[in-house]
């Protein structure tokens, strides 16, 4: 068994304390919530809307993240299955917050393996994160329209363009808001802020 | 004068290697007030001993040091050697120049100073010692059991075995407790009331009990071995010293439909009645609240609404009139063992901490039952004639679901302490269920499985094996009704399948809590509680029945959850303790205790404040005329255990322990 | 009363009708939207799942905004929206370095003095006016309300209502004069955000809650949610074919039926911007109306 | 101030954890500094904080405090009443003149030998490395030691 495999498919060996570079512990500072607390009754996976779809369920991502499996969990398609619906944030017995700490590892994948990331999610993330930093407002049609190019599947939805237009619901010309500046910095800001 | 004598122990080498032991009796010789030092082998052994009485006697010594081993070890067998040779024994005190100093250093001459020093502690600190007697108080040998469950029972049957009266008071109409609900019972299976009831019936014929059902602890006083309970008897309205238990009242009452309690609410009783067949005492109770008379009483009709049951008693038993009644008790011994409750799933919760399960419907659907209401369903006697059936439609579940740990383990409900029966009492019930509904299916939800007892474990096996449930490893995140099946959402997390099942029924194992109204009685005993109710023993290990409030003791659920088998050993215990303190007529107590200075004491109470055993009474000082002169602390003897937190406090150093006086700690810091 | 007024992205777009009807509404209950200017996108799931500073300080900035505007209360009528800017309210409140840092990234201080409410929770406070002003039109008219997932979620974050067991919208409508019926999908969540990127997960989701609310017998389903409505309404098409085109079930906004409620011109209320027709609600309201006419002509 | 500087320090322990604790450190026969010597009290409780100025006032360089741990009490609550006195005697250690440095409170229980003779140790270094304490300086020795310095 090569060492890179091993590494996958064991918990890691961690000595006496938790190292503090790893997931687990940065996923603790980002959240403030310590996976130890979890104690893996699966009432979160019980609720999830999504659980039919996710590779892995939502208290198994958080067992990898105990075992600081970060390769299996950030290359995991289940974080970006997650709709952030607080069910099982609602629920949980042990007033653990699986949502906050799904959110945490999303932001983390992107950072560390970006090309792991599910295409179609992330380039829906870029396109409607980039109607917002151009115009400061999200405008559908332009949503739509990036979101394709970006390599958003192609056809699907385009036959409800007529449809919408004939409602109302869409709008050609976005306007940008004033401070559109100061949004931008904004942006640049968060972007490079360290996690803490 | 004094005239102290010392007396320093090589104890083999074991000092005598490290410390030299002449020059530390030497030394301590010279000491203003000793009149005698020396030093010896083993001071100890036999002739240690005569050594030391012998010197008492003719040198006439007023206070005696030992520099030797720690005063843990043997400070008892000096001051009974002082003591047989007329010295009062608390002139005796001991240097600990082994564990504290031979045994933990190496250098003879460091060694050595130390030892003069601590030897030189005591000698300046004996000199203000005063001949203490040991303290005796009066026991009144008569014990008080407050609960009358099976650990209840237990205490008293096993009190009074024991040659000591005992008055059993219970607040509901008859004894018995949540056992006499249980169908069967685990680990052997035997049936519940079968066990129980010929107990009941010892109780109410035991000539050394007294029991006094429909009744509660009002207030108390006093302490260990003196004890005055004011014990308040509630109305019955039946007079108990005229109904025979012939039931005729029953049967005519015209009221019929109100929920039975001690069926859980899936039967139904009358207004006047007695809660289940097998009662002890058999006497019916009306119950105010729904009997039309007293119902048309509290509306102010006119007309005398009802009085059915009045009319057709033989006996003249029935009395509309009867009021609460006291009577006052003086007891030595208090036994607590007021049980448990179940935590309700339902939206309103008297605790502030608790949350309700919303997810679960809030008590709100009408097949999800929890354990209890399952043992009168299972059980032979209950409102179905122990058939399984669904509550809503009378139908015999095929499929039943039960969810363990609802309410436990549950910080975010509240309670996060695990309750120790559900696990096992899950499994009997599955296992009840496959011999009742041969075609149904049983699941289980479970976190973990504790079965840790005698032949527990092999129980739960049994359940799984034998009995067919299915255990799933997971909690339900969702009860919701589903035309009349309950969509259980759940998930196996062995499996990492999300599992949804249409029940029948679900069972909710549901939390074990202390009785409701604990807060209040515990404060009367002054025992202390955590922070969910249960009753705090005074160690968890070494002193697992007795409280912090000497003369209080605990048995059964009312300081944790536990089952029948500990419950009664438990109560077991607990009566050998009691029988314990009434084997003497009088009891014991060192004298080291706190003493208040009549003069100087200023009524500011910050040693009532914080001693931890409320030893710390008001005294109202009079002069000859009656009149209130000052209003000062007094020291219970009987409840001080000396820790001397009260001397700490006082600011006007009003109050002292003795043995430790603020005389005595100072004359040791200024031997430094 | 007056109230500022974060419409979001979609009430400008999309979801048009809300926004309509809301201010319909808002006329005919004396309430004054104060729309906070030059307001941004909170962000939404986009920001929240890639870049957790960026989704409490989108939302600050507004809020920021709001405060100079002296808004003291902010509608955030669309329940993501609300779910973002009432969670960056509070992770600013109850941590002094993320405040700390959020001033730095917007350059400006503020004090964090902006309550942000939701549509339920601001009509809930007006029961009694729509009640009063309730022309009863909806009487017998059966709805389901839906809550989906973060209109009452997490309870640390909206502070209000049950999470469990909800009932402000059911008072809301019964004020209204319309009829909720019990169902079981109150809370279960439509798909959400997935609108887009994964269709099949939303055609699954909202088909249950479609399901769920005819099995109960509901004539339409009242939302507070455009992203709720956009899955219900505008994909109920695909799901009823599969579903072999039952009725179709009329998605409404709860300003929409609080509108109709109040007698209000249905034309006024965006209700012809539906992809799934309303016209059998607006029928049942008319037959309604005949009957009682013929009562008092009788 | 020499290297062979030998602290005279006074411990007030209570009798049921430390006490007992410190009897174990000499049962296992681990060895420690000399310095140090036991007052045995029922309880932390019982200490009154004056015991310990009178301690320096006699010539005392350092002083431990010691009694069960927080919730161990053997009397309960003793403990807890001390802890509360002992908080509100380190602001007044120092306003008397005395470096909080030369005071250590612990928590030894019964079972700790160990601990024991960690806090002894420790203790005796610290004390050493701090000197013999003279005597409470007067009020204006004191200011005129801060003028100095300043
Ligand atoms: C569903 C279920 C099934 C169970 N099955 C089993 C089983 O199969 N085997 C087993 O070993 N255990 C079983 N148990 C556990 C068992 O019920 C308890 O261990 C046992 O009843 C505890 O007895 P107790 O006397 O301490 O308390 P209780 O039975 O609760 O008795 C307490 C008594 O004190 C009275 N009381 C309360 N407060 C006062 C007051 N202030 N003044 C006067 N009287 C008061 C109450 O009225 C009651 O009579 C089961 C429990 C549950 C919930
Ligand atoms: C690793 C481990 C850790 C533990 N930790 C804890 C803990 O943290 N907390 C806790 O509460 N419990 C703990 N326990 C459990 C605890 O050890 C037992 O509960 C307890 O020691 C039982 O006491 P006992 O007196 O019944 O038996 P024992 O301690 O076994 O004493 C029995 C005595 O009887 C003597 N004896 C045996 N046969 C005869 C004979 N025929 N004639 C004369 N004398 C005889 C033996 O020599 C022995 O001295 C632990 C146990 C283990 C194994
Ligand atoms: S519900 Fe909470 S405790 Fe249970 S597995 Fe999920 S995160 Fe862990
Ligand atoms: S928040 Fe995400 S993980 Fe949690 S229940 Fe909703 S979809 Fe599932
Ligand atoms: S008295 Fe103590 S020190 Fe002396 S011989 Fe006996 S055991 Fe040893
Ligand atoms: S009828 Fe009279 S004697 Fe018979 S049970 Fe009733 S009260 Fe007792
Ligand atoms: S008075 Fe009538 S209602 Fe009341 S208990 Fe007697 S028979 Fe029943
Ligand atoms: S005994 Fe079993 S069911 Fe009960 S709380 Fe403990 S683990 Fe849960
Ligand atoms: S603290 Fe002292 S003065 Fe005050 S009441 Fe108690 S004994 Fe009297
Ligand atoms: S010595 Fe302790 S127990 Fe006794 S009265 Fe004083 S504080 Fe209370």
């Amino acid at each position: 068994m090569s060492a890179e495999h091993s590494s996958i498919t064991s918990p890691k060996e961690h000595t006496s304390a938790r190292p503090q570079q790893s997931l687990s512990s940065q996923i603790q500072n980002a959240t403030g919530l310590d996976p130890a607390c979890c104690y893996q009754c699966g009432k979160c996976s019980a609720g999830c809307p999504m659980a039919n779809e996710m590779d892995l369920k939502t208290h198994q991502i958080i067992r990898l993240l105990q075992l600081d499996l970060d390769e299996r969990l950030l290359a995991s398609e289940a974080i970006w299955m997650c709709l952030t619906c607080e069910t099982c944030t609602t629920r949980c017995p042990n007033q653990f917050d699986p949502a906050a700490v799904i959110d945490a590892l999303r932001e983390a994948a992107l950072k560390k393996v970006p090309g792991r990331v599910p295409k179609r999610i992330s380039a829906f993330h870029s396109a409607f994160l980039d109607q917002i930093r151009m115009h400061g407002r999200v405008f559908e049609f332009g949503l739509v329209a990036s979101y394709k190019l970006r390599g958003g599947p192609l056809f699907a939805d385009v036959e409800s363009v007529p449809s919408m237009l004939s409602r109302g619901k869409l709008t050609f010309t976005p306007k940008k808001i004033e401070g559109i500046k100061a949004l931008r910095r904004i942006f640049e800001q968060c972007a490079t802020e360290k996690s803490k | 004068m004094s005239r102290i004598g010392v007396f320093i122990c090589h104890c083999g080498e074991n000092i005598g290697r490290t410390v030299d032991c002449a020059r530390v009796a030497q030394s301590l010789g010279d000491l203003p007030g000793v009149v005698h030092s020396v030093d010896y082998k083993y001071m100890c052994s036999d002739p240690g001993q005569v050594l030391i009485k012998q010197a008492i006697q003719e040198k006439n010594l007023d206070g005696i040091v030992v520099g030797a081993c720690s005063p843990h070890m043997h400070e008892k067998t000096f001051r009974k050697a002082a003591a047989s040779a007329g010295l009062n024994p608390f002139l005796c005190e001991m240097a600990n120049l082994r564990e504290h100093c031979s045994w933990i250093h190496e250098d003879r001459e460091l060694a050595t100073e130390k030892a003069i020093a601590l030897g030189r502690f005591i000698v300046e600190k004996i000199k203000y010692n005063r001949p203490l007697s040991t303290i005796y108080i009066p026991v009144e040998r008569r014990a008080l059991v407050i609960g009358g469950g099976i650990a209840g029972i237990q205490a008293a049957l096993d009190i009074a075995d024991g040659g000591r009266d005992v008055i059993l008071v219970e607040k509901e109409s008859s004894i018995g407790g949540h056992m006499s609900q249980l169908s069967e019972t685990f680990p052997t299976l035997d049936c519940s009331q079968c066990i129980l009831t010929p107990r009941m019936v010892e109780v109410a014929q035991h000539p050394r009990i007294k029991l006094l059902a429909y009744s509660e602890v009002e207030s108390v006083d006093g302490y260990i071995g003196n004890f005055q309970v004011k014990i308040r008897r509630k109305a019955r309205s039946v007079d108990e010293t005229k109904c025979n238990g012939c039931g005729e009242c029953q049967k005519n009452c015209p009221n019929k439909k109100i929920p039975s309690e001690f069926d859980q609410g899936l039967g139904t009783r009358t207004a006047i009645y007695v809660p289940f067949p097998q009662a002890v005492p058999n006497i019916p109770v009306i119950d105010r609240a729904s009997c039309a008379l007293f119902r048309g009483r509290a509306k102010g009709v006119k007309k005398v609404v009802c009085g059915k049951c009045a009319e057709v008693c033989g006996r003249n038993a029935v009395d509309f009139d009867q009021q609460d009644s006291f009577v006052t008790e003086k007891v030595g011994a208090i036994v607590v063992a007021t049980g448990y409750q179940l935590y309700s799933i339902g939206k309103s919760q008297e605790l502030d901490i608790l949350r309700g399960y919303g997810e679960y419907g809030y008590g709100t659907i009408p097949d999800v039952i929890d354990g209890l209401q399952f043992e009168r369903l299972a059980s032979a006697s209950g409102p179905t004639g122990g058939k399984i059936l669904r509550p809503s439609d009378g139908k015999e579940p095929k499929k039943i679901v039960f969810l363990q740990c609802i309410g436990s383990r549950d910080p975010a409900k509240g309670i996060e302490y695990c309750s120790k029966i559900c696990c096992m009492y899950v499994a009997k019930h599955t296992m009840l269920y496959h011999h009742k509904v041969h075609d149904g299916k049983a699941v289980v939800f479970y976190m973990d499985i504790r079965a840790g007892g005698k032949g527990y474990d092999e129980f739960v096996r049994r359940a799984i094996e034998e009995s067919h449930a299915l255990y799933l490893r997971g909690r339900v995140s969702r009860l919701s009704r589903d035309g009349d099946v309950i969509r259980v959402q759940g998930f196996d997390t062995l499996s990492g399948e999300p599992v949804v099942i249409n029940a029948d029924m679900v069972v909710l194992a549901t939390a074990m809590r202390p009785q409701p109204g604990i807060a209040a009685l515990a404060q009367k005993l002054s025992v202390s509680y955590d922070q969910h109710g249960f009753l705090n023993e005074a160690h968890p290990k070494l002193r697992p029945v007795e409280t912090n409030t000497a003369g209080v003791f605990l048995a059964g659920a009312c300081q944790s959850p536990r089952d029948i088998p500990d419950s009664v050993a438990m109560a077991s215990a607990t009566a050998s303790k009691v029988l314990g303190l009434f084997s003497k007529e009088l009891l014991e107590r060192e004298p080291l205790i706190a003493r208040v200075d009549r003069m100087t004491c200023t009524g500011c109470f910050h040693c009532e404040r914080v001693c931890p055993y409320g030893a710390v009474e008001r005294k109202t000082l009079t002069d000859s005329k009656g009149r209130i002169i000052k209003v000062i602390a007094e020291v219970n003897q009987g409840v001080c255990q000396g820790c001397g937190t009260c001397q700490a406090t006082c600011p006007s150093k009003s109050v002292e322990l003795d043995g430790f006086t603020d005389e005595q700690i100072y004359a040791a810091v200024n031997a430094i | 009363m007056n109230i500022g007024y974060f419409p979001g992205c979609s009430l400008h777009a999309t979801a048009r009708e809300y926004a309509e009807s809301l201010t319909a509404i808002a006329a005919a209950l004396d309430i004054k939207l104060d729309e906070i200017k030059d307001w941004a996108c909170c962000g939404a799931t986009s920001a929240h799942s890639t870049n957790h500073m960026l989704s409490v300080a989108l939302p600050a900035r507004t809020l920021m905004l709001a405060e100079k505007q002296n808004l003291g209360r902010v509608l955030a009528p669309c329940a993501a929206c609300y779910n973002r800017l009432a969670s960056a309210r509070q992770a600013i409140a109850k941590d002094k370095e993320i405040a700390g840092r959020i001033q730095a990234i917007l350059g400006q201080s503020f004090e964090n003095s902006v309550q942000v409410l939701s549509i339920a929770q601001l009509l809930s406070e007006m029961t009694g006016e729509i009640r009063d002003k309730c022309k009863r039109p909806l009487r017998n008219l059966k709805v389901a309300c839906y809550y989906g997932c973060l209109l009452v979620r997490p309870p640390e974050i909206c502070q209000f209502d049950d999470p469990e067991s909800p009932s402000s919208l059911e008072n809301i409508v019964k004020a209204a004069g319309a009829t909720p019926v019990q169902w079981d999908m109150a809370l279960e969540c439509c798909g959400g955000g997935f609108s887009l990127s994964r269709t099949a997960s939303v055609v699954r989701l909202s088909r249950s809650i479609l399901q769920s609310a005819r099995k109960a017998g509901a004539q339409a389903i009242v939302v507070a949610c455009p992203m709720c409505h956009s899955n219900l309404d505008f994909r109920q098409g695909a799901i009823n074919m599969r579903d072999n085109a039952p009725e179709p079930m009329p998605i409404l906004f709860l300003s929409q039926l609080v509108g109709l409620g109040l007698g209000l011109d249905p034309a006024r209320l965006g209700l012809s911007r539906h992809f799934v027709s309303p016209q059998p609600v607006l029928n049942f309201i008319n037959a309604v109306k005949l009957q009682a006419e013929d009562r008092e002509h009788a | 101030m020499s290297d062979l500087f030998e602290p005279n320090i006074v411990a007030f322990v209570c009798n049921w954890c430390t006490y007992t604790g410190a009897d174990l450190a000499g049962t296992s026969r681990l060895t420690m500094a000399p310095n140090v010597r036991i007052i045995r009290l029922p309880c932390t409780g019982r200490i009154d904080t004056l015991f310990i100025l009178k301690a320096f006032e006699r010539g005392a360089d350092g002083v431990i405090v010691s009694g069960c741990h927080p919730a161990d009490c053997h009397y309960t609550a003793g403990n807890y009443h001390a802890r509360r006195r002992f908080a509100v005697f380190r602001e007044l250690m120092e306003f008397a003149g005395i470096d909080p440095q030369r005071v250590t409170f612990s928590w030894v229980s019964a079972s700790e030998g160990g601990k024991w003779a960690e806090v002894v140790n420790n203790a005796t270094e610290q004390v050493r490395r701090l000197g013999p304490f003279q005597k409470y300086p007067s009020p204006a020795a004191h200011a005129g030691e801060i003028a100095c310095k300043s």
